[in-house]
């Protein structure tokens, strides 16, 4: 999940989600960057608004538990 | 069949011999008891089987002879003539016929003298009566009663009348200004005979809704088993292939193979995560941004 | 799609989800493959259960049925 | 599901889905198809839209077992 | 789904799921059967776990494990 | 449950679930029919909506076997 | 809440979440961080189960599960 934090965390800080910026933050991390997912992530987020995808995630980050009566 | 007809009046021998003609042509014979059915409940009951059953009312001893005399399995069926005997006869199968039969039930208020078919139990609660002697009536017959707000209430939930035990004059009467109605009157099926094999009730009641949720257990395994081996149906292939793209979805997803198919569900799966750890942290607090508190 | 197709094929083969039985598959469907894609398929699947992956539910609002007291 | 993947991957790609099609991208993946149940597939899919199941799976709510008391 | 049914009864009667006894209960119901449907079955069925295929909810996955109160 | 699906065989076929057809059904099968049974379950079908219990495992997509408490 | 980020990026590759590897990940980002705030989250972090607190988060999105007593 690394590529996408970082994505996120670029997108969250106003910066653009490019390789550099990607390989930076993953190096930051201690992480050692695979290019073809960097890659990937790139070309996958190319285009997508972000801000639109995590609205569609529900505000509630809950493991579906159905109550037992 | 030789049927010896020694000492019996011609009407009897003809009562007979149609009881005999009736078990060869119908397909399946009934013994009924019929105890308790008014006049014009019977009618209207007769009338509602045209067609499916032919009612014969037969005096009991004449009914015993007949049995008798056909001999073999149909003999058994002797030990379960009782009370208001009759015979129904029908080319639906044993269980239909049951099931028929049910239909023509309703229920009565007990008479004094009859065996109670039920526990009876007498709710808690509170009655429609106002004070006055139905209290002592109640108390009488066993229920145990109290004034309350100015209305007769029942203290607590009492079986009256156990089930198989005799219906007193007191009970029977409380019984019937509450309105409780614990007899089965109607065509009351007591055997039933088919090719030789003598049926009772209880093997005949079949539970519709049993077996409507097998067939919808049934329905859901063949479902299933299309599904998980993947053998197409006219009815399942849409779903098959829904579930082999939910396959690659899910996997897309959980491995984070950054594919634009996927994109924004893995972008929405991270923001998840990130809220949950975000409300971990504000526990131990760590002050949130306006965006998630 | 078809990348994560080929790699759910090959899995079921029994094969190694390697780049070159990915692009053995892909090129079967006339598919010509993105090396790159390739190679981030691959690596993001590196060491990933997929029986497991594949039933964890990604998407799709889950309704908890109320329990029926 | 290998021949469900592999209708779906033939799909993706703009291709045919014949039995030869089939075949070829199972035998890619190193999987001995059975000709029955290519030709039993192939049949089932004919007049399927396939884009419609697909988007009718993206969309479903899925029920979480009902809990009988 | 009458091909599904025969094979349900089929294995409910501990016989072997094979052509010839699947033929033989379609045409006890009528059914003119398809040989290569027939064919396709018995080699989809081939070493699957019945009891374990008709019990797992296949609908869509469910992450909630339902609660018995 | 070998009954009911024959019941639902010979339902999937147009036939009507009259008792020759639910024991030339289970004989195919190699089922000793039980003569009660087959009446039995002739009876409880009889002017029943099977569509409507069928449309009730569509309804729920859950596993076979609900919870039971 | 490029900080959570910051934290799951950590968490995700082994390395500790403390003030200075916090920093380096915002800074790699561009992201000037504020002292207080990653006092606080590490903090905040420290002894929590990050795998626990992100398994509470279901890969799909649940609308909370109504509770019929």
């Amino acid at each position: 999940m690394e590529y996408i934090y970082a994505a996120l965390l670029l997108h969250n800080a106003g910066k653009d989600i490019n390789e550099e910026n990607v390989k930076a933050v993953l190096s930051a991390a201690g992480i050692d960057a695979d290019d073809a997912r960097v890659k990937a992530l790139v070309a996958a987020l190319d285009g997508v608004d972000i801000e639109e995808a995590i609205a569609k995630a529900a505000a509630a980050p809950v493991a579906a538990a159905p109550a037992a009566a | 069949m030789a049927l010896y007809t020694q000492h019996l009046p011609e009407w009897k021998k003809k009562q007979v011999e149609e009881i005999a003609a009736c078990f060869d042509q119908y397909a399946v014979a009934g013994l009924i008891d019929m105890y308790g059915i008014p006049a014009t409940q019977l009618q209207q009951i007769r009338q509602n089987l045209r067609g499916v059953a032919y009612l014969k009312m037969a005096r009991k001893t004449l009914t015993r002879r007949a049995f008798d005399e056909m001999g073999g399995e149909v003999a058994g069926m002797s030990e379960h003539i009782s009370g208001q005997s009759a015979l129904i006869f029908t080319n639906e199968n044993p269980f239909k016929l049951f099931k028929l039969l049910e239909q023509t039930k309703t229920k009565m208020a007990a008479k004094a003298g009859e065996a109670a078919p039920e526990d009876i139990v007498v709710a808690k609660g509170p009655t429609s009566f106002k004070p006055g002697p139905i209290v002592g009536e109640l108390q009488q017959a066993g229920i145990p009663a109290m004034i309350e707000g100015g209305k007769v209430k029942i203290r607590e939930t009492k079986t009256v009348v156990k089930k198989g035990d005799v219906i007193n004059a007191k009970q029977a009467d409380v019984l019937a200004k509450l309105d409780i109605k614990p007899m089965d009157v109607g065509l009351i099926l007591k055997a039933a005979f088919q090719n030789g094999t003598i049926f009772a009730p209880e093997t005949l009641a079949i539970d519709e809704s049993v077996y409507l949720g097998q067939i919808t257990l049934a329905a859901q395994q063949a479902f299933n088993l299309s599904l998980n081996a993947a053998i197409p149906t006219p009815a399942t292939m849409g779903p098959i292939l829904g579930k082999a793209f939910v396959e690659a979805r899910n996997l897309a997803v959980e491995a984070c193979v950054y594919e634009k198919d996927v994109a924004d569900l893995i972008v929405a799966r991270a923001y998840r995560q990130m809220v949950a750890l975000a409300m971990a942290a504000a526990e131990g607090g760590f002050e949130l941004d306006e965006s998630i508190a």
